[in-house]
């Protein structure tokens, strides 16, 4: 046990956690938005497979990170499209609505990655960005201050996340249609639109997300994600609707996995255990959603589809 | 099933290729006026980089007339049965069944076509069908050579390995490389991630198994794409199995163990044409050339080590080493 | 859509600038041009004409009265005037002019503000926040709030409508929402104002701050429309009354020429005894018996305190109350929906019931009319018979082993809805397309055809037209002839003191008093109702 | 092309419709049930796959039949107690829990499979039955009276679904806290008992229905249901919450599948299409859900948790 804690590895612990934690963090602020709005998107992960397969084709293309993530998000908004159409225009239901998204995520991201690329090749990966002088800093230098600009544009979204709901005009809006969109409604606030636009945003950012992932990764295959976008959508609730708090949702997600991980690679939890202990990720979900279940309000129309007579 | 045998006497119509039933329609005799007729349904990708593209590369090799009907990607059972049964119905003459899963199917429709040649694996045993041939790999040779060459280029003598759940094909690879390596002075960490597909967890083990000293890697199962790209990004030697992975890096992959499943098709294929349509079981191994671990000529340091491969070839082959198997 | 920037009220009416193409000409309006004028409206639902060339006007400075039974279309007419319903024949003419109200945001831009029957407020937003949806704004993405918080307090001032702009509306207790909602209204600077029942969920001291600030409006040039079920506030506010019957006008009026016994029949187009007789009944033996009960309420404080009372076979006791005393813990407890703090008691003819669930009572006798009929009360997307069976469908009567006896049902159904006099097109009519009062009629009749040894019921008649509160009465009084032990809890003062043989006052969680109601007046129990102790005048 | 309408291939698509629409027509029963009642089940795909696997594992033990059936149901039955405890006694978010069963289900039945099978032996099918006389007609004998008996089951089951919503005490309170809980409750129906009950019933047809798909395939892999629980989900709502509508949409589903295959088969559909014909169940549960979302009405209170003060 006591190798678990020299310096190196701690660092290593803790860069991993945060390189984890990145396309959580980033799927899951975004859901964030559009649960804030009141619309429930379980076709994150659908939407992180598709952009992924996409920036993963576009880096392959090209070479150019910029045109990539640009791919990337474009699918995520195009997927945002759709799925607003789908629910904000015809008010079909939320729940099963973003399986769809998701069942059609995962067919098409793998169909599309068979028919245009064919084998895993490897991609160049998003490099690392040493911030200078911080980077420099004795340990939290390496953990924190030596990633991709993906991880840091996840952190940077926490606090434009905050002013984004909390500060402006359309952030007072979208807290106003999830909570009674027809008390926004009567007053002129077009519910319609602002849940749209909230879609939007929170589609591009699951776009990121699936990018992170891929560009962090170098290489695609069939469900890449695992289900990652599932626990993005439980640590919304994990966080109770606050970006802060889902912000310390993911790292705590992330920092979990590096320690198990190197727990595994130390032999500290011991071969056998080592399945088991990958069903840590839904149990804990599970666990969390129990105990966090009353202690915060869902925004009140969550998932409730807002038609005017 | 949803065939319809006995009601073959219904109208065949206009120039359709396939009666509707095929148990009286064999066209063995026509061998030797045309190609052999051969199908394969398989579960994955033909260019997967690992089970299906072994066995594609294999027909390939096997220097024969061949017309080859390929249905890949067939992951649902359902779709494959239909498959398989409409290539028997079709009439082809040998019909490759590549993936385990299918084995409840096979067992279904082999009887109804007894004059077809059914190639199954990997499975080590026939399901008692006398038209039908198993195939499987003896996975923990090869991996035992790559852990003495793994060893042989540690600085640090210690050895990482990616696996994915501690069951099936990818335990008999890990248990021979552990062997391997430990025979030779290495101590090796093996992280089972427990998923045989998540690319992100593999990467991060490979992180960590390096943050934890390991100087060399390797892995099984098709989530370790995600681990070669740590390897390489830390410059850190890798081995491979299941197929030739130098495409993933042409610096840092050493060697990988490659199925050459022909070997064995060639033989099943020769009982064939002497009379016998199945009922015996096929490994691939070191001794009969199916199993080769493959240096990558690109890796540096590849020359120094050939040696030491060949060495452990033989032994392994006249039994003077024990993989542990 | 407005800016945010205040601007003096009512004179120019398009004074910012922005493009308001509905609102007519800034011209002077001459006195006699109606602020809001509706020609020939028509407005059909799918198998119901709500309204049938209504015609309808409100000048400046008048409070006009919409009145008429539940479903009579007052609120069809009032949402075509906020945009949220388009009607299908007629037009609206605002100072004259024709004027086309598609959505809420047309009409807010045309000055008409609108506080709903159940309240427009985000809860989770604050005042300011409430106040300042929908409004453009001159800080760029940002919404000034302080700018919105200042004039809040201006307006506040000037109308004596006090609340703290920074507060979340979920703190705000019913009295304060409804301000707000006001606020709302007079911050977009409405020179008409429809309020749709604004009174009904108010204690008597707030109707009468609201009526101040109503009155201080008129006086200050707005029009008010004005929707209330309770006649003499309507006597009491109203310069002109206009009567609705079917979606049709049937009379017009002013409060001089007119008394509520011939408002209540204009309405319903009969004679309504608005009191209802009491004939003398024998006092029973106690069938209910409360003592020493304290329950705790949503927030965990103590809801109901210490309370002891007994209700007697063929007794009605009025629990009176400002709401938010304890009343509906009091309710929800004796009913098995609300766990008592250890050593309450509560038994039914004897019987120690404060352990067993609601089914037990039941089975014992009681009865329970909640106060939130659509909540609590049906389920709306049942059937009428289907709710008229929700209590008894596990009884011998109409269940045998597990599986319903529809034939028995369908007899006992029709003989209810005949009994009872629910108007419903027949008993498979989904319940949610009954009016409020009918519904009430439903529960009524479920609840009470067991013959019910203990009868709790709260808010009997709230929201409910006269026609079906005089029925529902006089239910209540046959069910005390019966010798029923009636619990009664109701905000309707009136109510409480026509029905009741006794009175008791809940204030805080405790019964401040129990008054017979022969000595019983208005005054003093509204005194008792504030927390103001004084002695009962006789015991 | 008109090679399709020979009898015999009519015959045989007709069959294959059918035992393809067995496991749906199972599931979404279940669900049918428990959506009445409130309460959303997304987790139906995860317990169908714990279920096969453990029937599969009971049938390799055994070969016993009834053995793996009962077990199979019994895993449901489990499952429903998990479902239920989460949903109805802590009143956690039903979208989100059920995800959290429906990840749990994938990994762990893979787990269980891997470790106590390893490699996918075929296991005996479940026979098929003719039913006397029935089964003697022409046409419809084959292809409708030659089954599984668990196929069979799913047919009988429509009725009785029918008759327990409608006829029977335990139906009607479903129904009523489905719609209102607050009304339920104040009539002194156990809101948590009847939603507990109806989980439990809802659990264990998703486990027969995870039975009839491994014990018709006789195999078991990673992730057998390829999303069939979520199309069952679907397929509720397809079926307007109304058995018998519930079965009409499983039928179309079955069938269409089975039409599909044939033409694969036959090569109408060329090769290189099929992976595209294989994203058709997803694009036609979305249209699906778009055209019927205002049509009906959902139980008022689905989803919701009903927590008394
Ligand atoms: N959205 C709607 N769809 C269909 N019918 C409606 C709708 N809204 C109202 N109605 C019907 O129109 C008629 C008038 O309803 P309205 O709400 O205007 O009555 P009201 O006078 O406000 O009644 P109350 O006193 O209960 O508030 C009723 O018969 C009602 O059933
Ligand atoms: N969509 C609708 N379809 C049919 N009837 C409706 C619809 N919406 C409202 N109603 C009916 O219209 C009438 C008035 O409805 P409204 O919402 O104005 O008040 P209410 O439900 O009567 O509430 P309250 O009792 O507090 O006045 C009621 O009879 C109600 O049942
Ligand atoms: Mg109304
Ligand atoms: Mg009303």
């Amino acid at each position: 046990m006591s190798q678990f804690f020299t310096t190196s590895v701690l660092i290593a612990v803790v860069a991993s956690g945060v390189r984890l934690a990145t396309p959580y963090l980033l799927a899951a602020l975004g859901e964030t938005v559009g649960q804030k709005s009141g619309v429930l998107n379980l076709g994150v992960d659908g939407v992180m497979q598709l952009s992924a397969v996409f920036a993963y084709w576009a880096i392959l293309e090209t070479g150019n990170f910029w045109l990539a993530t640009g791919l990337g998000l474009l699918s995520g908004v195009v997927m945002g499209v759709i799925y607003a159409v789908i629910t904000v225009v015809f008010h079909a239901t939320q729940g099963i609505s973003g399986i769809g998204i998701f069942l059609f995520g995962l067919g098409f991201s793998d169909l599309f990655f068979r028919r245009q690329v064919g084998t895993p090749l490897p991609a160049p990966k998003l490099p690392k960005v040493e911030i200078p002088l911080l980077s420099d800093l004795p340990f939290v230098g390496e953990a924190l201050f030596s990633h991709n600009l993906l991880t840091y544009a996840a952190f940077v979204f926490v606090p434009l996340t905050v002013f984004l709901l909390g500060k402006t005009t359309f952030g007072m809006n979208i807290r106003a249609v999830g909570e009674n969109p027809g008390a926004a409604d009567s007053l002129g606030v077009s519910v319609a639109r602002t849940r749209f636009l909230a879609i939007l945003i929170g589609n591009a950012m699951a776009g990121l997300a699936g990018t992170a992932l891929v560009l962090e990764l170098g290489i695609f295959q069939a469900n890449l994600t695992q289900g990652l976008g599932f626990i993005a959508v439980a640590l919304v609730y994990f966080g109770a609707w606050r970006p802060v708090g889902v912000m310390a949702g993911a790292l705590l997600y992330g920092l979990v996995a590096a320690t198990v991980l190197q727990l595994k690679t130390q032999g500290t939890i011991p071969r056998g255990l080592s399945d088991i202990a990958a069903m840590a990720p839904a149990v804990l979900t599970i666990v969390a959603l129990i105990v966090l279940a009353r202690r915060v309000q869902a925004p009140a129309a969550l998932a409730k589809p807002f038609i005017r007579h | 099933g949803s065939s319809s045998e006995g009601s073959d006497a219904n109208t065949t119509e206009g120039g359709s290729d396939t009666t509707a039933a095929g148990s009286d329609t064999t066209t063995a005799p026509d061998t030797a006026s045309g190609p052999l007729t051969m199908a394969i349904v398989a579960p994955s990708a033909s260019n997967d980089l690992a089970f299906t593209q072994s066995m594609i590369e294999s027909i390939d090799a096997l220097g024969r007339d061949i017309d080859l009907a390929v249905t890949d990607g067939t992951f649902v059972v359902e779709e494959a049965a239909a498959a398989i049964r409409a290539y028997a119905e079709e009439g082809r003459e040998v019909i490759i069944v590549h993936g385990t899963q299918f084995g409840g199917s096979l067992a279904e429709i082999a009887p109804e076509f007894p004059e077809t040649t059914f190639i199954w694996g990997t499975a080590t045993e026939t399901q008692g069908l006398d038209n039908v041939f198993a195939y499987y790999p003896q996975a923990d040779q090869g991996g035992y050579v790559e852990g003495v060459l793994a060893a042989a280029i540690s600085a640090s003598g210690n050895i990482g390995v990616v696996g994915p759940v501690e069951a099936g094909d990818a335990v008999a690879y890990i248990n021979g490389f552990d062997k391997g390596a430990t025979d030779n002075g290495a101590t090796v960490s093996i992280v089972y991630t427990g998923s045989f597909s998540d690319v992100a967890l593999a990467a991060e083990t490979a992180q960590a198994l390096i943050a934890n000293g390991a100087d060399v890697l390797t892995g099984s199962a098709q989530m370790v794409v995600g681990a070669v790209g740590v390897a390489v990004e830390n410059s850190v030697p890798w081995f491979g199995t299941q197929a030739n992975q130098s495409s993933l890096s042409a610096e840092f992959v050493v060697a990988s163990q490659v199925y050459h499943w022909e070997v064995v098709l060639e033989e099943m294929l020769a009982l064939r044409d002497a009379g016998t349509l199945g009922g015996e079981a096929f490994a691939i191994n070191l001794e009969n050339g199916g199993l080769v671990v493959e240096m990558n000529p690109d890796y540096p340091g590849a020359a120094d080590l050939q040696a030491t491969l060949d060495e452990t070839i033989a032994g392994i082959i006249d039994g003077s080493i024990d993989t542990g198997a | 859509m407005h800016d945010i920037t205040p601007n003096t009220p009512s004179s120019d009416a398009t004074g910012n600038g922005m493009p308001s193409p509905e609102v007519p000409s800034p011209e002077v309006p001459s006195p006699e041009v109606p602020l809001l004028e509706l020609r020939g409206i028509t407005k059909r639902f799918p198998g119901v004409i709500a309204n049938q060339d209504v015609s309808f006007d409100v000048r400046s400075g008048e409070v006009h009265t919409l009145l008429g039974e539940n479903g009579a279309g007052k609120s069809t007419l009032m949402k075509i005037v906020f945009g949220l319903y388009k009607q299908d024949e007629g037009e609206v003419l605002l100072r004259g002019q024709p004027i086309s109200i598609s959505c809420p945001a047309d009409a807010i831009a045309a000055k008409i503000g609108m506080v709903h029957q159940h309240f427009m407020l985000v809860p989770t937003l604050t005042v300011a926040e409430n106040v300042a949806l929908g409004l453009g704004s001159n800080r760029g993405i940002l919404t000034d709030l302080e700018l919105v918080s200042a004039r809040i307090n201006e307006i506040s001032e000037r109308h004596g409508l006090s609340v703290d702009p920074a507060v979340e509306v979920w703190r705000l207790s019913v009295g304060e929402r409804q301000r707000v909602e006001i606020i709302k209204a007079l911050y977009r600077d409405a020179t008409l104002l429809v309020l749709d029942e604004p009174t009904a969920v108010l204690t008597p001291q707030e109707v009468d701050d609201l009526f101040a600030i109503l009155r201080n409006m008129t006086a200050e040039g707005r029009g008010l429309i004005f929707i209330s079920h309770k006649l003499n506030e309507v006597m009491a506010l109203s310069d002109r009354i206009t009567v609705l019957r079917n979606g049709r006008v049937t009379g017009n009026t002013v409060p001089s020429q007119t008394s509520r016994e011939a408002l209540a029949e204009m309405m319903v187009g009969r004679a309504v005894k608005l009191v209802p007789d009491r004939p003398p009944v024998e006092r029973g033996e106690p069938r209910l018996r409360i003592r020493n009960l304290s329950v705790k309420g949503d927030r965990g404080t103590m809801a109901v305190d210490d309370v002891t009372i007994d209700v007697h076979g063929g007794e009605i006791l009025g629990v009176a109350g400002v709401s938010g005393n304890g009343q509906r813990e009091l309710a929800e407890a004796v009913a098995g929906l609300r766990t008592p703090r250890p050593n309450s008691h509560i038994s039914i003819d004897g019987v120690d019931v404060e352990r067993e669930n609601t089914k037990r009572r039941r089975r014992r006798g009681l009865a329970y009319v909640p106060e939130e009929r659509m909540k609590d009360g049906a389920i709306g997307e049942f059937s009428v018979s289907e709710n008229l069976m929700l209590v008894n469908h596990g009884s011998d009567e109409f269940c045998r082993s597990g599986l319903l006896d529809f034939g028995a049902i369908k007899e006992h159904c029709t003989e209810l809805v005949r009994r009872y006099a629910v108007k419903t097109p027949s008993i498979d009519t989904p319940t949610s397309s009954l009016s409020g009062g009918n519904i009430q009629k439903v529960i009524m009749a479920r609840e009470l055809t067991a013959g019910p040894s203990v009868l709790v019921c709260s808010q009997p008649t709230r929201g409910v037209d006269i026609g079906s509160a005089e029925y529902i009465h006089s239910q209540l009084i046959a069910q005390r002839t019966l010798g029923t032990a009636t619990l009664l809890i109701s905000e309707d003062l009136d109510e409480v003191l026509g029905l009741s043989d006794r009175i008791a006052v809940m204030f805080d969680g405790k019964i401040v008093a129990i008054v017979d109601s022969a000595d019983a007046t208005r005054d003093g129990i509204g005194l008792l109702m504030a927390g103001v102790v004084v002695e009962p005048s006789a015991g």
